[in-house]
């Protein structure tokens, strides 16, 4: 059993909330005391924050819409085909054509890394996510 | 290893449809490493993987076994998932659970039931119980009479069952809150019943249905002259272990799943319980 | 957050979030507090325990208000009658700071003037407020030199929105309460890392750390290090790209971690617009509505499964850890954007590490300067401004001076809403987020059997005069119409909302309350107006 | 031939001692991390691994026997049947520097988990377990064990209980585990004198004399058996939870629980036993929708009335054991320090 300190994914307080490891299995979330903002307690969300995690519906591979319906795929084919889409709609319609949606559930890092693609790589300042909703 | 919380596996014999929300799935359990008995009122904790466990009176009588006939209605998603169930399937059980009503001391008494809806459950293991025992010996009990009230016609469960009570001399009263327009019986609470019941002292009440049903029928047999020794209810509470150590069932001091689910009135006039106040 | 940067030069929490238990006054504006900020709603109780007085501006009765002092239950969408009226009453009552005004502050004459055209009983009218409540709370914001100001979506989700947050702004200015410790003006970020997002620019106008996309200098800095000529044109906002229905501008879209096919104004819309898209990928943890219409959807992994820094409402940047190996197959965002980027030959898209990125962030990003992962690591994170490896990080905001130089006052005027109720939709709706049990789209949350167990279906707030009058029960299912759509919901019979009020929140798909709300927004901050549409209630008809 | 009830330890023998137990069982003991949080936590190298005897652990023993998520049973659906099969069992365990008020919760556990049935899993981890507890010298910000009766030094219960006397510790042995544990390691202590008696029970004496909070428990436990709590207080207390359920979680003594399954793909998954709070709704409401609680009235009441009243009835002693860890976490302040304050209060005006 380990115990690993990171910050709780639900709202903009920011809590230290450790994550109680057992096996690759997290089964249980508890608040840091010396964390400035948890101060030894979570919310009821911040206390069941490990029950989402390894939830049966979860995605667990690349789909792609083949027919009509999503069907599993290799990364590599995901990926692949996301790449063509994209620079196909950049050539045919223009880099304005293509519009970005990062999120406030992600970090700084992939955030960065998103408006990067966005505007070094698609050429376009079509990114936005969902802070005022 | 917590054997305390492996069910034990069942197979559903038969399913008898008794209205649209309630069936009766009658078990026999596969997994027989101990004996099994109960006593009538006790209750099973009854697993579907995937939905958890529910707390799930016993309706048959002891007599029965090995076979065990749970009445359920659909409610939340445990339930839902056992009506979708068909002949075969199993189910996990585990128990028995909780204080029965004291049978024993039925012997040569009258015996009144009063129950609403789904609430027949429980009393119908009690009376199947007593016509059991009486088929043996005579002064088993003396008299077994019914009310039974349902919100409508259609709704009325047990129809089967009762028709049997009857043909064995039980005196059977059905109310519904709502007639429709073949319903030639009594229409109106269950309360209502009682106005043409006499009671003698020595007489036993079993109460079993919704809250506001329990409370009003407890009045008016106290109104009656019913002493509160000799009426006796079963309550109904969320549940997860069913042996005392959850704390879900906590009453006022006390453990439905172990002092309960059966108690007699003058117990529940020391507590603070739903059922009574309001 | 447009209005607050017009006004101070920045949009974030002036505060930190501790320093609110040390302020003598607390005005809570369209923020429920205790629902959706726990932590900092424990800061404020703690306050008011301490002695402090707290005002709470909302037209619901919420726990947050049932603790106030004062609550100043204003009609929905007339926040800038209710604070120009405040600000009338400090005005009248002596009570500005004049020294603050005019050595840190300018248009202030402008403001002053119109205030004094403004009629007071007229003002307080428009909100439904009595004026001596009014004349009460502005005295003790105003008398207190520990005034602080929290708001949040309550605030902004109007189609005044910016104006309202300028009106609290000039507020806060017109008493000197900002510029130090234990007094200021917080907007409350809703979402993990919502202030993240901003400060990394995942925004249509400006580059990562608020920096201008027309600066010259700024421009060749970032085309240097990213090796590629930057786009010229400010990008679309998210509604402008989400909004634009068949034959829009937009032909292809990638979606990292976001759901607007639920928490979107405009439903309808919204659907309408990525259905016709030419191509659609989503990255997300569940089959989201919205990735129920992609092309490619990609299994990201969980926030337990990788590292990085997320940014909190007090602008601390904070390190998670990863606890597990991404489950499944799944595969951490920063790996995807990478694969794609190299897969599109957009050059520096190889970073071996998390650290790695904000190295580069912090090279490109005077606010994030000073954020290395080894500082962060040892001091439960730090708070921008940081701009290099020796500065301890900023407690609060706008010291010396406000970022922008000086604080600018702006003038606001009352405007209706857009929507008003009228004789066929009689009931004005609010939405919100509105549980202790749920978060925004409720993805993650509703995974969790006892969160479901707490909260398992949408609730329609209505008050209980209103049941009694249109004879409806508690937990009946009622029909919620406005000229958008129709839902059906259960009703939930309280006195947390006014006669005429109803209350939902957007948790649940299976009511998706959105659909109803008007998609007029906000012309600055393109922020829709969640928070009024007008509806009606319809019972319905069992069997 | 020397008493083996009660010994002297010498401070340097400490870490040789653990580490002849830690051979033959896991070493559990408070340890402050990277993060300045102090926790129990299980020592692998105890040269490198400072055990943390100064701050309180931030949460008790309950974890490791009650724990915040247990499977029960693994279960595999395969047609219409399916087969429950159950987990892995405990190791041995000794647990060092636990603070009396958490020993005096364990033993409270122990009693709730054997009566009327015996909670195997719970057992299992308690038959392999030793408990090495720490006399308090000086009471933590938000303890009030005076109170409760259970510290701040122990007259039971425990495997062996150290009272720290500055170079050495006083060091009593407890019934079976402990005693045979003096017996083994016997070279590592030495005789008690009549001194280290003097010197530990003035400790004790100015131990007790150091308590921040005067919290009046018994006075609430006897008022409870004789009234009612006036429904103003319950309302008052309810109208500032929030429903973090934080304060069972925490209390080393609140052993309500859930049962849940958990699917972990379409024919398969784990039934958990997890940490339930009874100030939460959904805790009583039942599949109908019937909920016998109001809990815009009475969300505290159960919990405060369980601890203070019923298993006061029952167990003539309240189910506090004054950790204090409730205390100041509380989202809206209203912990049972200040119930204990609001019901006592009112009498002298």
């Amino acid at each position: 059993m380990q115990d690993i300190l990171t910050i709780c994914n639900y709202c903009g307080c920011g809590c230290g909330v450790y994550l109680s490891v057992d096996n690759d299995q997290v089964v249980g979330s508890y608040p840091s005391k010396n964390h400035p903002i948890s101060r030894g307690n979570l919310c009821s969300k911040g206390w069941q924050l490990h029950e989402f995690i390894h939830s049966d519906k979860r995605l667990s591979s690349p789909l792609l819409r083949k027919n009509g319906s999503l069907q599993e795929v290799s990364w590599d084919e995901a990926l692949d085909f996301t790449a063509a889409a994209l620079m196909t709609a950049k050539q045919q319609y223009g880099p304005d054509s293509i519009g970005v949606l990062s999120s406030a559930k992600c970090s700084n890092e992939e955030n960065y890394l998103l408006q990067k693609l966005t505007r070094a790589g698609l050429g376009t300042n079509n990114i936005d996510h969902c802070a005022r909703l | 290893m917590n054997k305390t919380f492996i069910p034990a596996r069942a197979i559903i014999r038969e399913i008898i449809r008794e209205n649209d929300q309630i069936s009766t799935f009658r078990l026999e359990l596969i997994d027989k490493t101990k004996p099994f008995s109960f006593l009538p009122g006790q209750f099973l904790m009854v697993s579907v993987p995937h939905c958890g466990e529910a707390a799930i009176s016993i309706s048959s009588s002891p007599d029965a076994l090995p076979l065990i006939d749970l009445s359920i209605r659909r409610a939340g998603e445990l339930t839902t998932a056992i009506h979708s169930m068909e002949k075969g399937a199993r189910l996990g059980l585990r128990g028995p659970f909780g204080k029965a009503f004291p049978v024993e001391k039925f012997s040569g008494r009258d015996l009144l039931f009063v129950a609403g809806g789904i609430g027949l459950a429980p009393l119908k293991s009690v009376i199947d119980h007593c016509l059991f025992q009486s088929g043996l010996d005579d002064d088993a009990v003396s008299g077994i009479r019914l009310l039974y009230g349902s919100r409508s016609p259609s709704d009325i469960a047990f129809t089967g069952t009762i028709g049997l009570w009857r043909e064995q001399g039980i005196d059977v009263r059905l109310t519904v809150d709502e007639k429709d327009e073949h319903w030639t019986d009594h229409v109106g609470l269950v309360t209502e019943l009682l106005e043409d019941i006499t009671l003698d002292s020595n007489s036993i009440s079993l109460i079993c249905g919704p809250p506001v049903m329990i409370r009003s029928v407890i009045a008016k047999l106290t109104e009656m002259g019913c002493d509160d020794t000799n009426i006796f209810t079963t309550l109904e509470r969320h549940m997860k272990c069913g042996m005392g150590l959850c704390g879900h069932c906590h009453l006022d001091g006390r453990l439905v799943c172990l002092d309960g689910p059966v108690f007699s009135v003058s117990e529940l006039n020391t507590m603070d319980v739903m059922e009574l106040s309001r | 957050m447009v209005g607050l940067a017009t006004s101070f030069g920045s949009g974030a929490m002036t505060n930190s979030i501790a320093e609110l238990e040390e302020a003598d006054v607390l005005l809570i504006t369209g923020s429920n507090t205790t629902e959706t900020h726990p932590q900092i709603g424990r800061n404020i109780l703690r306050a008011v325990d301490r002695g402090a007085k707290l005002l709470v501006i909302d037209p619901r009765r919420t726990d947050i208000a049932r603790q106030a002092h004062i609550h100043l239950a204003l009609r929905p969408g007339t926040d800038i009658a209710l604070i120009n009226a405040m600000m009338r009453v400090i005005l009248d009552e002596n009570l500005a700071d004049d020294l603050f005004i005019s050595m840190r502050t300018e248009n202030f004459i402008q403001l002053r003037d119109y205030l004094h055209r403004l009629d007071l009983a007229e003002l307080a009218a428009i909100t439904e407020i009595d004026i001596n409540t009014i004349r009460e709370a502005a005295c003790i914001y105003a008398r207190s030199s520990k005034s602080v100001i929290c708001y949040c979506l309550g605030v902004t989700q109007h189609t005044c929105g910016t104006d309202n947050v300028q009106a609290v702004a000039n507020l806060a200015m017109l008493t000197g309460n900002v510029e130090k410790k234990h007094s200021g003006v917080d907007p409350l970020r809703g979402q993990n890392n919502v202030q993240g997002a901003c400060d990394m620019a995942a925004l249509p106008a400006v580059l990562p750390g608020y920096q201008s996309l027309e600066d010259m200098s700024i421009r060749a800095r970032f085309e240097a290090v990213w090796q590629r000529p930057l786009p010229e044109n400010a990008g679309k906002s998210l509604t402008e790209m989400t909004h634009a229905g068949k034959d829009g501008p937009i032909r292809a879209m990638f979606i990292m971690g976001e759901n607007p096919a639920l928490s979107d104004p405009h439903l309808h819309r919204v659907e309408e617009t990525l259905e016709q898209l030419d191509f659609l990928a989503v990255s997300d943890i569940f089959l989201t509505a919205t990735a129920k219409l992609a092309h490619v959807v990609f299994p990201a992994a969980s926030f337990a499964e990788k590292g990085g820094t997320i940014t909190n409402s007090e602008r601390r940047v904070q390190l998670c850890r990863r606890a597990i190996p991404p489950i499944h197959d799944c595969r951490p965002d920063s790996e995807i954007i990478m694969e794609l980027g190299r897969r599109m030959g957009c050059p520096g898209m190889d970073f071996d590490s998390d650290a790695e990125i904000m190295e580069e962030i912090s090279l490109l990003t005077p606010i994030y300067g000073g954020m290395h992962y080894d500082r962060l690591a040892e001091n439960h994170g730090l708070q921008w401004p940081c701009p290099d490896r020796s500065h301890p990080g900023t407690e609060f905001l706008h010291k010396y001076y406000f970022a922008r130089g000086k604080g600018q006052f702006t003038i606001t005027r009352h405007q209706e809403p857009y929507e008003k109720a009228a004789e066929k939709y009689p009931f004005t709706l609010v939405t919100g987020r509105g549980s202790y049990h749920h978060y925004h789209t409720a993805t993650m949350t509703r995974n969790s059997r006892r969160l479901v167990r707490e909260y398992p279906q949408a609730k329609l707030e209505i008050h209980k005069d209103d049941c009694r009058r249109l004879n409806i029960a508690d937990g009946e299912m009622v029909e919620l119409h406005s000229k958008r759509g129709i839902v059906r919901i259960s009703a939930q019979i309280t006195d947390r909302v006014k006669p005429g009020t109803v209350f939902s929140s957007f948790h649940f798909f299976e009511v998706p309350i959105n659909q109803l709300t008007v998609s007029a927004m906000d012309p600055k901050s393109k922020c829709p107006e969640f928070k009024v549409c007008s509806a009606a209630i319809k019972k319905v008809n069992h069997d | 031939m020397i008493d083996l009830k009660e010994l002297i330890l010498p401070k340097d023998n400490l870490i040789p001692l653990l580490r002849k137990l830690s051979k033959d069982a896991r070493l559990v003991a408070p340890v402050k991390n990277d993060h300045g949080d102090t926790l129990f936590t299980a020592i692998s190298d105890l040269d490198t691994t400072e055990i943390d005897l100064a701050n309180q652990p931030q949460a008790s023993l309950k974890p490791f026997f009650l724990p915040q998520q247990e499977t029960l049973a693994h279960y595999q659906i395969s047609g219409d049947t399916y087969q429950f099969t159950a987990p892995k069992a405990a190791e041995d365990t000794i647990f060092f520097g636990v603070r009396s008020c958490d020993l005096t919760a364990l033993l409270y556990m122990d009693l709730i988990f054997s009566k009327p049935a015996k909670d195997t899993s719970y057992y299992d981890r308690r038959s392999h377990s030793l408990i090495i507890t720490l006399g308090c010298n000086q009471p933590f910000a938000n303890c009030f064990c005076e109170a409760t009766n259970s510290g701040p030094y122990l007259e039971y219960g425990y495997g062996l209980q150290f009272i720290d006397l500055g170079d050495r510790y006083y060091v009593s042995a407890g019934r079976g585990k402990g005693a045979d544990l003096l017996k083994k390691w016997g070279y590592f202590f030495c005789e008690v004198q009549e001194e280290d008696q003097r010197i530990r029970y003035q400790l004790f004496l100015e131990a007790r004399g150091q308590f921040n909070r005067n919290i009046q428990l018994a006075h609430a436990c006897h008022k409870l058996q004789k009234e009612e709590v006036p429904e103003e207080i319950w309302e008052q207390l309810a109208e500032r939870c929030y429903d973090c359920g934080g304060c069972a979680y925490v209390c080393p003594t609140c052993t309500c629980f859930s049962v849940d399954d958990k699917p972990q793909s379409r024919d398969s998954g784990i039934r958990v036993r997890s940490w339930d709070a009874c100030t939460s709704g959904g805790f009583t409401r039942m599949a109908g929708g019937h909920n016998p609680v109001d809990r815009s009235r009475h969300a505290l009441k159960r919990r405060f009335l369980h601890k203070l009243k019923y298993d006061f009835a029952s167990h003539g002693k309240a189910s506090c054991t004054g950790c204090g860890r409730c205390v100041d976490i509380c989202f809206g302040g209203v912990d049972i320090t200040r119930f204990i304050d609001l019901l006592t209060r009112q009498e002298n005006p």
